[in-house]
């Protein structure tokens, strides 16, 4: 049977993506039809991430995303209130914000001058009562709303007004970002860098996820210049699978806590001890957030005999079944001391984002994923990726954490999650 | 930035030293010579690529408060020597790099002997085998300090004139 | 209901465009399949304009145009009547003209020499005999011919045999077309202006056709530097919606004629009483001939203490869903003085055209219109973009010329018409 | 009836594509729904030219090609054997060899370390055991292998498991690839020059298998130069027509051998008389390999008082409906003495390959034939393009070679045989 | 145009100085100091970039009767204040530009003093927020004219190289 | 490759002369005034571009054995004659072309005399109605010698920047 044959991509993918089984066919990632049908199914059902607080700490502050396809702002009103707005005039669909932030009461498209507040409100026209003689319809132009809700900083929003809340998107999740973004008051550094790379959306992602095994290959070079003892330095520590497609890995070491001690009493004072506990363990920390935002606190590495690392949230934002827009984001502790301020913002720039000696590595790999991706549709039968590793573990009893954790970091458990929730999101009619 | 009229002259030899010297570099980084390319810059270099962002006229353009690259000679020196293993995959098969320097400008800097040397550069990037290549514009202002019959390079900063880079990664040096 | 989820693209339209309701959806602007479907039942079944006789004066001249996505050639032949015939020969369909423009009674294929006379006709092949032993088929071989007509200079086409005469198509609107180019003889100054615009080819159509709203906002900046007094402009005058989805408007004054009194005889004896008192109160004419062909007398500015101007028809050329291929022509009064055409072509180089300065703005956002239209295509029900503006107003009934004419220009009812006229040809089965 | 209404690309075909009466729509060229289809039908099923086993002389060698939209990598085992892999990790999918070619015994991926033999075994992956507690499926992860043969030097590969043994395929063309490339041990001379056209893949083709007639005008300039005495070099010889969608051209002239006189022995050992016979009347020779690898010893020119000609092998590799990567190999006898091997390779670039004075003009056509292919989708009844070219011809009973072979080369039966054949695999389900 | 025979050489450091004022008067360009760019203008400024046609070859490729710019110090004045409101919508947030001036060849010009200067010139600009750019490639025909230290420009003529230009619209200068 | 240490610089004048010879050659190609061209060139000529291929850090990235130009003086006639014709279908319409000459280097060889003289060049070429354009970017490296006031080229190697072309033919020259 010819899987391709069928006409409705929704079959297609029935037929053919099998999570549990580990067999994900490659074509699925640049399909035009099935990216297409991701639009709608994926990006326009669940929660997405779209900043962090720290990025509109003051009223009428706003930022310009990318939700999926659509071109949202993302502000904080005169109330404090964070609100998220289709970036698209009422009247004629033109971009009210051409900018990527600013700050401001109200915004005015540049087009005939429609007129919009912070809250959404349509407020004004020129000419009005000459333009609309039976009155114009102010309640019938109000903003594009999006649901808008935030977790430990992260804000995210989405058009599907039957979302579940964000708690319960984000759900096991929680108790890891807490530690990630949550041990402390975090602010981003200046902006994200951006930048495209011409991967298909899931390979970053589900690399974030689920994949720690690559690290001995692909970031070989790490323990060629003696900044970490082995190649193995991706294998110690845990693999989670928490509900929901979210997927993360904890590397582990013993040395005891790397991170400033003036942080220790903030830590504290919004850490369970489990957390805690977990926090001075850790030596690298990755994870997606279903579908498409991924964080990192990179492997601690040693550099003029200081154990440092430099953390890190990115997005991986579709713009074509074959090319993202990468976003990525440093974090650092608000409060924490300058010197480890500076370490951070250069280990980070060092290691990830638009320079990163991991990330050229890793874009390489999605790059050729994607190209070979590409060429797969052209067979009878799809090409199967196998994702079998870490099938038969079985998950620990006496971790801290929720979800299903694993003992040692190699596996792909959490990319069948991944997968598994995707392939769901994609067959579910609204 | 140095306003266009008060810049200092330099005499004709250093000019042209300098042009020779920013083409000579030029050559080492797309011919890939890393390690003799590493030697141009002094120990208590600055390399910095702040990130552009999009912005209505008036406003800031550039964040300094986060780069693209922000070394020092041991950061860099880093970079230099993970490029010489047999697994840094990303650029192994190598981009082939082209780096158009044009619009130099020489001027005496503030402290003796120093130059700041501002120059356009263009980039090409070729990649794949689709006959596709990427083009990276930016501007650059290096400081150059006279070193035997050369220059080293004590600063560098480059400003991409992109607020989204259109490359897949930065790999290569500015 | 998901009207995304028809498969049938004319059925999508028919769910979600409504011209009477003033609701038109954002995606149907960059929708691929909406453009393909455009390509054959609006491009393929209207008159389509491609030239103005003043570019091709003399027999034997040509120039090489697009009609939506086919190449043709407009030629004088030594009879001196126009045709137009698909740049494509009849052999393997190689161009036969790959210049922009040129002189002579045949063209000769670059791929293997066949030639065409300029009626058309095939002339012959190298080596026809030992090649074509059975004779050569010279009626199977005549170029693929589409109807040609003119009014007042402007050469129209199409490939519909079907189609109605050209003046039953151009209906109401030849009362201002002669106005416009019917007033004196004009000629094109030197060649088109051509330039590619990321925009879909409805949006800046509908902006000549029925937008005298948007000058207030867009193109402040005359205001702002004193070129003209107040800002509302664009705001005295009438809006035309002649049937057949044209549309125009007609900004008025009240201090005069502002063209070269030389041209007064010539005007009188070509215009009707009615049409010249209009021409003598114009301030700025714009319009659409539907589907994507526009015309312009700028606003009238004052520059250096003379009241100037400089007249443009437009073609707004397909070439991807969000993208066209801009013609710009600068039209003046073959008998007018030497100063006037020096002023009038310097006035339209700095107001339209490539760099001008209007042109720079509208171009703005049509861009992003377009962008936002892409993205609207992920939404489970479609973004409505608002045609209200208007409505509720009352014909005039004392107007001189046809069609359906509303004091006062701020009205999108031409809109509402280019719409209705659009929805009628994509839903229409051949 | 229009034929673009038909849903089923398939359908459209079988209406509008009629090789017997000559007439091809000039739509399949660039019909994305056509593309699509000829990927899995044409590209899917037949065998695909490769390499040239002067390539990869020696154990361990490889290079990397493309068969339609797949990667692949040709390789010559350590047993000696050719054989052609999915340059696809069967992990998840990233590319196994980057460069261009390459000599070793196994394949290491750069992701995640998985290795492979040059048998396409399966060899270990890091921490296998670690990695997968159940043990790996060795078996599953053998390398996606495609079926290679080779005739006279000339590898060809396919994964159609159904597809008949090359022989058959090639079938009639044989005796002319004798030859061609038998008639003396050949080698490539350095590697392929590359380069992109932006043309539609079957132009190319068919214009080596059937176009001896273009030569009068396409490449008149050789006459102007007094290369060639008159514009009819391409007239003289024979238009040949292989069962199974082949076809060549071969031009003769009766002033003798023109080539070195110490290769006379070799090509005796390796061609039959009448081989020989024709070999030594040889002027031009030019064909194609269905689907996509034509083939040309260049019209024999005079250059400083020598008549010269350098010998070529070429792929025109589709990469999009109206976009091909062109590649083209110089090939020579390998035991030629060196002035000739000097003076060939001179010849051969100044006449073909990227920069040849005749592959200039042939790209050129090809290009706007696209173009125009392209516009004639917008049609309601296909654009038709006339393949009559020689019909009602009779062919000889009294040439020594297999096939349909007529005598003067001006005809197109080539190019409906190759149409045919095309039409019936587009139309064959599995 | 001038033909490559025919032309007077300058003195060394003439040739040099008109090199530093094209390179400064593209920084003001890229750096949006219009009302300082305006300024390196004579008044009687002709500055006209006429409009490409496809032609065979030994035809008219140039229309020297319509213009993409056809300006007077005055009117380019206008585009200079246009820019300087805060309605001028096209370049608000503005293109990145960056003007690579390259293949500079300084001659005498027949009025006494005056400089012919022809230039390549590839004008970089960066679009939107999907890492595209747009390249727009012409050779410029400069008069220019003593003035002070430096110069200004008395002509300018700029042919582009493209028949059909594949850039959004000339808000910008050449 | 000339490393870039064991380089014996050249006096200023003849410098400059050869940067505005390699302006001028640049300005015939781009007018196409190709039998011009052709004269810059030595009977003894050697114009060569070899095929580039993607290889692993350290693996042959350039083959010397096939080239996309292996011309001499005569060959090179031949193709400058055939776009004299009026039948040389590719190039008419001809692409609009500009070569973009920057990072000059010139040196002495080790003939006497003789001048290497090494330059990178960015070809713009426009393409078709659609607003686009290739970009074929190349090293050169030529071999230069004095004749009259000027130079004459002997020696030309063109190494371009792709593996795979991203220009439909190289129907023009590099
Ligand atoms: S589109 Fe925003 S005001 Fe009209
Ligand atoms: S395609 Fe025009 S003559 Fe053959
Ligand atoms: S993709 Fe090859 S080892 Fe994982
Ligand atoms: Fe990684
Ligand atoms: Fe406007
Ligand atoms: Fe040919």
């Amino acid at each position: 049977m010819n899987i391709f044959s069928s006409a409705d991509p929704a079959e297609r993918l029935l037929a053919s993506v099998q999570p549990e089984a580990a067999k994900i066919p490659a074509h699925i990632h640049t399909d035009p039809e099935i990216y297409r049908l991701e639009m709608k199914r994926v990006f326009g059902r669940v929660w997405l991430f779209v900043a962090h607080e720290s990025e509109i700490p003051e009223r009428g502050n706003w930022v310009v995303r990318d939700m999926g396809e659509q071109n949202v702002i993302v502000s904080r009103g005169e109330d404090g209130q964070l609100r998220v707005f289709l970036n698209s005039c009422r009247h004629r669909g033109m971009k009210l914000a051409c900018e990527d932030r600013g700050t401001g009461k109200s915004w005015r498209c540049p087009y005939h001058g429609f007129t919009y507040n912070n809250s959404g409100n349509f407020v004004g026209a020129p000419y009005q009562r000459e333009a609309y003689p039976e009155g114009i319809d102010r309640e019938g132009l109000q903003l594009i709303e999006a649901r808008c809700e935030s977790y430990a900083g992260l804000v995210f929003a989405t058009f599907n007004a039957n979302a579940e809340p964000l708690d319960d998107f984000l759900g096991e999740l929680r108790w890891y970002l807490d530690i990630l973004v949550g041990r402390a008051e975090f602010e981003v550094v200046g902006v994200p860098q951006r930048w495209i790379v011409p991967t298909a959306w899931k390979l970053p992602a589900e690399n974030f996820a689920s994949d720690a095994y690559h690290t001995v290959t692909t970031h070989a070079f790490l323990a060629k210049l003696g900044l970490v003892k082995g190649v193995d330095f991706g294998k110690i520590g845990y693999h989670v699978v928490p509900a929901g497609g979210h997927g993360l890995g904890i590397g582990t070491q013993e040395e005891g806590p790397w991170y400033p001690a003036e942080l220790r009493a903030e830590y504290e004072s919004r850490l369970s001890l489990d957390q805690l506990a977990l926090m001075d363990r850790i030596k690298n920390f990755h994870g997606n957030v279903f579908p498409n935002m991924s964080f990192l606190i990179p492997n601690v590495i040693e550099i003029a005999g200081k154990r440092v690392t430099g953390m890190t949230i990115r997005q991986w934002q579709p713009i074509a079944p074959d090319q993202i827009q990468a976003l990525s984001w440093h974090l650092v502790e608000k409060n924490a001391p300058d010197w480890w301020k500076e370490l951070g913002r250069k280990t980070y720039v060092q290691t990830f984002g638009s320079s990163g000696m991991f990330e050229q590595d890793d874009t390489e790999n999605w790059e050729l994923q994607t190209r070979n991706s590409l060429s797969s549709l052209s067979f009878d039968e799809p090409v199967l990726l196998d994702y079998r590793m870490g099938m038969g573990g079985v998950p620990m009893t006496d971790f801290a954490g929720p979800g299903e954790v694993y003992e040692g970091k190699y596996s792909e458990a959490a990319a069948r999650g991944f997968y598994r929730r995707w392939l769901d999101l994609m067959l579910a009619e609204k | 930035m140095t306003a266009v009229s008060q810049r200092v002259g330099v005499p004709l030899e250093t000019r042209l030293a300098v042009e020779d010297f920013l083409v000579d570099e030029a050559l080492l980084l797309d011919d890939r010579r890393f390690d003799e390319w590493f030697e141009l810059f002094t120990d208590d270099l600055v390399y910095q690529a702040p990130v552009r962002v999009t912005a209505k006229r008036g406003h800031e353009e550039i964040v300094d408060t986060i780069f693209h690259f922000d070394e020092s000679k041991q950061s860099l020196g880093l970079r230099v020597r993970r490029l010489g293993t047999d697994v840094a995959w990303a650029e192994d098969p190598p981009s082939v790099t082209r780096h158009y320097v044009s619009n130099v400008r020489v001027t005496q800097a503030d402290a003796p002997g120093e130059l700041v040397v501002r120059a356009y550069v263009l980039l090409y990037r070729s990649r794949g085998d689709r006959g596709l290549h990427d083009m990276i514009s930016y501007v650059r202002w290096d400081v150059l300090r006279p070193s035997g019959s050369s220059f080293q390079i004590a600063r560098r900063r480059a400003v991409l004139d992109q607020a989204v880079l259109g490359t897949k990664n930065l790999a290569i040096f500015l």
